[in-house]
């Protein structure tokens, strides 16, 4: 009982979040929204017993991405907050709808077997162990373990690239 | 002797690629000479091979060179090879000759002109063609030859290109002619496919086996070769281009278009006699067209005051002539006026070349008059060309005539002698008519003129010298000449029938002569009766002939204008309209259909995110769909 | 060592493909080496395709100076190269022509002298590897990659509506190939299906087309017969052709006139008639129907055109008209005189192209009202002209008059109606051509801007000679032609039994 | 008593369409990208849910994976919008349109 409080209570917040990121005109509000909507997930992860995942969620989520986000909107000169100016016609309506039509078709698609999934059997036990979770990890999936080590050196590589071509700020365009 | 007889081929011709390329180089009197001494030797060479043929029996007078093959192509074999007989060679003996001649008066009448050397180029061009095409010993060699003059033709007639007039005519005479080939072309190609060869041996051997006599392959093979005669020999319906010819130098006009060149279809009717004789109703047309062209041009020549265009019309009315009589099977009666006819008419042309050069290029016979004291030999030698063609004996005119008269009328068909008749009374009156008109009476030449009025220099008088003997004694050779050809056109004899005697039909012909004579004078000498006069009695008889009866205007208002309009409006409207609309059309369809979706493409990386989620919707629902279905 | 047995035809193929290398990496700013490496790449070219003449031996028939090599194992396709009597004088007039086309454009070209330059030898490269192939995808890689090439040659150094005439140039061409390129798949995998050996070899494929039912034999000429009659072109495929004629440079409109339309007769004979003989005897007649308004429709047009390149476009129709007439007769005349005659319009047209392009370069126009009586300033070239115009209209003792009447004469031995239809084509020829010399030529020297032109000079004369030379030539002694010729007819009539 | 797998998914879903039409709706590339981490997130909820219910530690070991692919995606990605905005002076997407047809 007490963990369905616990899940309803951060799911709320999640989703408030959430849409907080999305309705608010000021960047730097967004931002904290998200890091707010980040830290909610890592709770309902702990709920699902995976710990690992869930402080790693804090550490690279909360703390790195959003760091570097709140960075570049700082970085960014000039107007932090969207005005109203020229829009798509339409475009606003349009994506709503399109967005709970796709809510609608998928869960017509998935609910029976969803609800045909029912709750996890034991949900304590060998799930959310983290010598497991190695295991596995540097065992079965080591070479996608190894892929995303190159993916993000190349990440690093293509940012320092980015970042150090091109003009300068101020220069004339 | 005969086996070297392609030399008289190379002689021009080495003349037409030296003064091609160093004609202007070598100078005016140089090249002009040059031009004069190849084709004189190429008649001295054909004396000799004449005399080689002499010296062979009468049978064995059929001499075959072959040189190279030409095209060979399956079982068609076309060689490039000469036939030397007594046809061709009294052919290349004309040629030679009248053309050497003319040469020489070229060499007087061009002096002045600046493009020397392009004229002697053509002009000896023109004998190697006409060589070429009398000694063709098969079908396609004999259209080559054929071509070749229709090109030196073309390229005479429009020598002074600057001038429309004369571009145009010399345009006119090649398609025209084009025309006439069209047929002569599709007989060969019917013989090919009849007899399996083009040689004229083979073909002639084979004929009387081959082809049913009277029958439709024959007629329709003679027709089509008669055609091509049509257009080259300016018979009726085409020929139309040959009084626009006059455009080119005199010269020219006395050597190709009156004595050599448009006899090309006389020679042809004549060489292919053995396939006319099998198609009487072919060789019926051909005296009928004939006959009809005679008195047809007779009387456009009435009343023409251009003395070049009395002169062609008269020419084609001789023509007429020439193929009466190889009509009615007179084949060496026929070429006995072609060759007494080359003499005349080259006489008369070249007289007429020498007024107009002394007068400084006045044409119209009304601006002359009284011309014969002061241009003397010009004078005498054109009474003896007119008195030749009038008929008048025993000049030569009258011998090759009345063969042509008495044959047509033993051929049992006296419509065609009586037309006849009547077409010599009116060249008699025509050519008198023009002779009184140029050197007799009173002068009417413009002051300016009279001014600067002289003889010719020797080297024109001397050829018109040359032709007028020709032209009066050419008629005494009559028997011999008909004797030697004889052995090529045996057995193609017009029967003998009875009526009237040979001496009355003398008689009837030289009345006619007289008679025209006589009535000219009466009107233009003594002024009896005034042309004028009756003229204006009959103004639209005089309008009809004077513009030749409109077949010009005809021919352009029913040919060439719908042809012309039909080809604008193919280029126009169907080629651009229809066919590329519809190349274009496709197209179109496409990059209208594009120009709608490029909508999509907005750039705005919203919107193709708002494109993506729903292609994600649309999919989602598709299986959707597929998993309820299933 | 054995002439035939050189791989004279690899070396060819590898020659200017070389030429065009080694222009890449010469420097664009010298234009007289770059010019020189290209014209000699294009004489070598020459002179190697003179051995092939030679060692020819007319009378044997086959295949020779055969290559093959595997090229796709696992497709079955192979580099199968070899020469009849089909191709070696197209093989022949493309190493020629291309010379002449390179010495043509010495001055005219202003820009981008080397890209053109490797443009033109690459096209080499395509026309000689599609009239060499005999494996039906090697066919079809060269067939496209001539593409290429011309595309440039047209969209990049053309006139004002270049890129117009370029695309549709394409856009045409390709139609067509793509459903050769589906018929050539269709019997590809038809063959591999049936006899579980896949290959794209010619010599396979035709004797398993025989086999195939009457219907799809159909289908599969008909795909065949659109790209190649597209290629010729055929009345009505034929629009394509005075618009790239008339915005491509000089080189590129005696390349596309003399070389490339032969592709598409020559595919017809190489591949659509051994391919589905009995399909190419059935549809003859409807074909012919086709040529003859081809001939008397390109006459039409081409009477009232007011550009001279768009008249002499229009005069190809009507002569490519001729061919196709000619070959589609079926009779040994008609063969042999469509084949000698696309050597015949390639020289000519060629040349006609040539000397309009000589004097485009003087007056920048080529507008016929803006000339006349150009005989007066320019004797040479008009006596140029003139033997090309009467080559064009197929006068006797030029080379047009033999390869024309062979195919009239084969035409009418087929089909009377249609060689005398035929015949008439040869009177507007007349008019057509005649009338534009006449207003170009003739006439007084009136537009002040005519009286100023120079005579050709030395390199133009060089230029057009040769070709001058081959059309009195052939016109007299076409005797070596016809005999090359001679066994790829008797073999081609073989089909037809 | 604990909770249902649907609850889980049903709440990413939620999050990714709410995730969805901040990417449609919004100007802001910097918003956009926080979307994407927000739908990217959604996902990984998805995940786990799925793989606690399977008793299976491959949910969470992707998870991992896309938490890599997430860093390494904002990373590249905040380093585009620097050079665009050094470029265009822009954060707004409407403005940067140069792929109009």
């Amino acid at each position: 009982m007490f963990e369905l409080i616990l899940f309803v209570v951060f799911a709320v917040v999640a989703l408030a979040a959430a849409i907080g990121v999305v309705a608010q005109r000021n960047v730097l509000y967004s931002a904290l929204l998200l890091v707010l909507n980040f830290i909610c997930l890592a709770a309902l992860y702990v709920l699902m017993n995976a710990q690992f995942v869930a402080v790693a969620q804090i550490i690279v989520y909360a703390g790195a991405v959003m760091v570097l986000f709140l960075f570049t909107v700082m970085l960014l000169p000039g107007k932090r907050i969207e005005v109203a100016g020229r829009r798509l016609p339409g475009q606003t309506p349009l994506a709503i709808l399109l967005a709970l039509a796709l809510g609608a078709v998928l869960l017509l698609l998935l609910g029976g077997s969803l609800v045909a999934l029912g709750r996890p059997a034991h949900p304590a036990i060998t799930v959310g162990n983290v010598q497991a979770l190695a295991e596995v990890l540097f065992t079965r999936y080591i070479w996608a373990f190894e892929a995303t080590g190159v993916l993000l050196l190349v990440a690093v590589a293509g940012v320092v690239h980015l970042l150090r071509s091109g003009p300068r700020p101020g220069a004339p365009r | 002797m005969l086996q070297y007889a392609w030399l008289v081929l190379v002689f021009p011709l080495a003349g037409v690629l030296i003064n091609a390329f160093f004609g202007y180089r070598l100078g005016r009197r140089a090249c002009g000479a040059l031009a004069t001494v190849a084709v004189a030797l190429s008649f001295l060479w054909g004396v000799g091979i004449l005399a080689g043929l002499l010296n062979l029996p009468a049978e064995a007078r059929e001499v075959h060179l072959a040189l190279w093959d030409w095209i060979v192509a399956a079982d068609l074999h076309v060689g490039l090879s000469l036939l030397v007989d007594p046809l061709s060679v009294v052919m290349l003996l004309v040629v030679t000759g009248v053309g050497a001649l003319i040469h020489l008066y070229s060499n007087g009448y061009m002096r002045e002109d600046p493009d020397y050397a392009r004229f002697f180029t053509y002009l000896n061009l023109f004998i190697v063609g006409m060589l070429l095409l009398v000694l063709a010993d098969n079908f396609l060699l004999l259209y080559l030859g054929w071509e070749a003059v229709g090109l030196c033709s073309y390229l005479l007639i429009g020598f002074w290109y600057q001038k429309k007039s004369a571009a145009d005519a010399g345009k006119k005479a090649f398609i025209v002619n084009r025309v006439g080939d069209f047929g002569f072309a599709l007989g060969i190609m019917l013989i090919f496919a009849t007899f399996g060869t083009l040689g004229f041996r083979e073909v002639f051997e084979r004929a009387p086996v081959t082809l049913q006599a009277g029958g439709a392959v024959a007629t329709a093979i003679t027709l089509l070769l008669f055609t091509g005669a049509i257009g080259k020999s300016a018979q009726i319906p085409l020929y139309v281009w040959l009084p626009d010819a006059m455009e080119g130098p005199t010269p020219v006009s006395a050597l190709i278009h009156a004595a050599t060149m448009v006899t090309a279809g006389v020679y042809m009717v004549a060489r292919t006699h053995v396939l006319f004789a099998l198609a009487p109703v072919s060789s019926a047309v051909v005296a009928a067209i004939g006959t009809l062209t005679a008195i047809y041009a007779a009387t456009i020549a009435l009343v023409q005051t251009d003395i070049k265009r009395v002169l062609a019309y008269s020419t084609i009315s001789q023509l007429g002539y020439m193929f009466l009589a190889v009509g009615v099977g007179a084949y060496a009666a026929g070429i006995f006026h072609l060759t007494t006819h080359a003499f005349f008419k080259a006489l008369l042309f070249l007289g007429a070349g020498s007024v107009i050069h002394a007068l400084g290029g006045e044409q119209d016979m009304r601006r002359m008059g009284g011309l014969f004291s002061k241009l003397r030999v010009t004078g005498i030698t054109f009474v003896v060309a007119w008195l030749a063609i009038s008929g008048i004996p025993p000049l030569s005119g009258f011998f090759s005539k009345d063969e042509i008269l008495a044959a047509a009328y033993h051929s049992g068909n006296v419509p065609l002698w009586l037309i006849g008749l009547i077409t010599a009374g009116l060249t008699a009156f025509y050519m008198s008519r023009a002779v009184f008109l140029t050197f007799f009476g009173d002068s009417r030449v413009s002051h300016e003129a009279a001014h600067h009025l002289h003889e010719s220099p020797p080297t024109m008088t001397v050829p018109l010298a040359v032709l007028a003997v020709l032209a009066a004694i050419a008629g005494l050779g009559a028997s011999a000449f008909n004797g030697f050809l004889e052995p090529v056109f045996e057995g193609a004899h017009a029967a003998e029938a009875g009526g009237l005697p040979e001496a009355a039909l003398i008689a009837l012909s030289v009345l006619a002569a007289v008679v025209g004579i006589a009535l000219a004078w009466l009107m233009y000498q003594r002024r009896a009766i005034a042309p004028e006069r009756i003229g204006a009695r009959v103004p639209s008889l005089h309008r009809l002939l004077y513009n030749a009866y409109y077949v010009d205007y005809g021919y352009q208002r029913l040919v060439v204008r719908p042809l012309h309009a039909l080809a604008q409006w193919l280029a126009r409207s169907f080629d651009l309209g229809v066919i590329d609309g519809i190349v274009n059309g496709v197209p179109a369809l496409v990059s209208g259909m594009s120009r709608r979706l490029r909508g999509w493409q907005s750039g705005y990386v919203r919107r193709y995110a708002l494109s993506l989620v729903f292609g994600v919707v649309i999919v989602t629902t598709v299986a959707l769909v597929m998993v309820r279905t299933i | 060592m054995n002439l035939s047995d050189a791989p004279i035809l690899s070396l060819l193929l590898a020659v200017p493909a070389a030429g065009a290398l080694l222009l890449v990496l010469l420097d664009g700013r010298r234009p007289g080496l770059l010019k020189g490496v290209a014209l000699s790449t294009a004489v070598v070219e020459l002179a190697l395709s003179v051995p092939l003449f030679i060692g020819f031996r007319a009378r044997a028939g086959a295949i020779q100076f055969a290559e093959q090599w595997a090229w796709i194992p696992a497709l079955g396709a192979s580099y199968r190269v070899g020469i009849d009597g089909l191709n070696l004088l197209l093989i022949l007039l493309t190493t020629f022509l291309t010379v002449l086309g390179i010495l043509s454009s010495w001055t005219a070209i202003g820009r981008h002298l080397k890209g053109y330059l490797i443009a033109m030898l690459l096209l080499e490269v395509g026309m000689i590897g599609v009239f060499v192939s005999l494996d039906l995808l090697l066919f079809y890689v060269f067939w496209e990659a001539t593409l290429i090439p011309m595309y440039m040659l047209i969209g990049v150094w053309g006139g004002e509506r270049r890129i117009y005439a370029a695309v549709k140039f394409f856009l045409y061409t390709m139609a067509g190939s793509v459903l050769m390129l589906v018929a050539i798949l269709v019997l590809y995998f038809q063959n591999a299906q049936a006899t579980g050996n896949p290959t794209f070899d010619l010599a396979t494929l035709t004797r398993f087309a025989r086999t195939l039912p009457w219907s799809t034999q159909v289908w599969l000429f008909l795909a065949f017969f659109v790209a190649f009659a597209i290629k010729v072109p055929l009345f009505p495929f034929h629009t394509w052709l005075p618009d790239a004629h008339t915005e491509a440079p000089t080189a590129g409109s005696v390349i596309l006139a003399g070389v490339l339309l032969k592709m598409g007769v020559y595919g017809l004979l190489r591949f659509a008639f051994p391919l589905f003989p009995q399909v190419a005897q059935a549809a003859a007649p409807y074909i012919s129907v086709l040529a003859l308004v081809g001939i008397l429709y390109g006459a039409f047009v081409a009477l009232v055109q007011p550009d001279v390149k768009r008249l002499v476009a229009y005069s190809s129709v009507a002569h490519l008209g001729f061919v196709v007439l000619g070959i589609f007769a079926l009779t040994p005349q008609g063969l042999s005189g469509g084949i000698l005659q696309m050597i015949n319009h390639g020289l000519s047209t060629g040349a006609l192209f040539l000397l309009v392009g000589m004097i485009y370069e003087r007056r920048h126009t080529r507008q016929i009202a803006e000339f006349g009586g150009l005989w007066r300033a320019l004797p040479v070239f008009s006596v140029l002209f003139l033997i090309v115009t009467l080559s064009s209209i197929g006068l006797p003792g030029t080379n047009g008059f033999v390869g024309e009447f062979l195919i009239l004469l084969g035409a009418f031995r087929a089909r009377i109606l249609f060689g005398a239809l035929g015949t008439l084509g040869i009177i507007f020829a007349a008019v057509y051509m005649l009338w534009m010399y006449q207003r170009v030529f003739f006439g007084p020297l009136d537009k002040p801007a005519n009286k100023s032109l120079t005579d050709l000079c030395g390199r133009e004369i060089l230029t057009v000679a040769p070709i001058i030379l081959l059309i009195l030539f052939i016109g007299w002694c076409p005797g070596p032609l016809l005999a090359t010729i001679e066994p790829a007819v008797q073999q081609l009539l073989a089909l037809f039994g | 008593m604990s909770v249902p797998v649907y609850g889980y998914v049903a709440l990413s879903g939620l999050l990714f369409l709410i995730g969805a039409i901040g990417v449609l709706v919004r100007r802001n590339v910097l918003v956009i990208l926080m979307c994407v981490e927000l739908m990217l997130n959604a996902a990984n909820l998805a995940l786990l849910a799925f793989g606690s219910a399977h008793q299976s530690l491959d949910g969470q070991v992707t998870v991992l994976m896309v938490m890599a692919v997430a860093a390494a995606e904002v990373a590249v990605g905040l380093a585009l919008i620097v050079t665009l905005f050094r470029h265009q002076g822009a954060t707004d997407v409407d403005e940067v349109s140069l792929l109009k047809g």
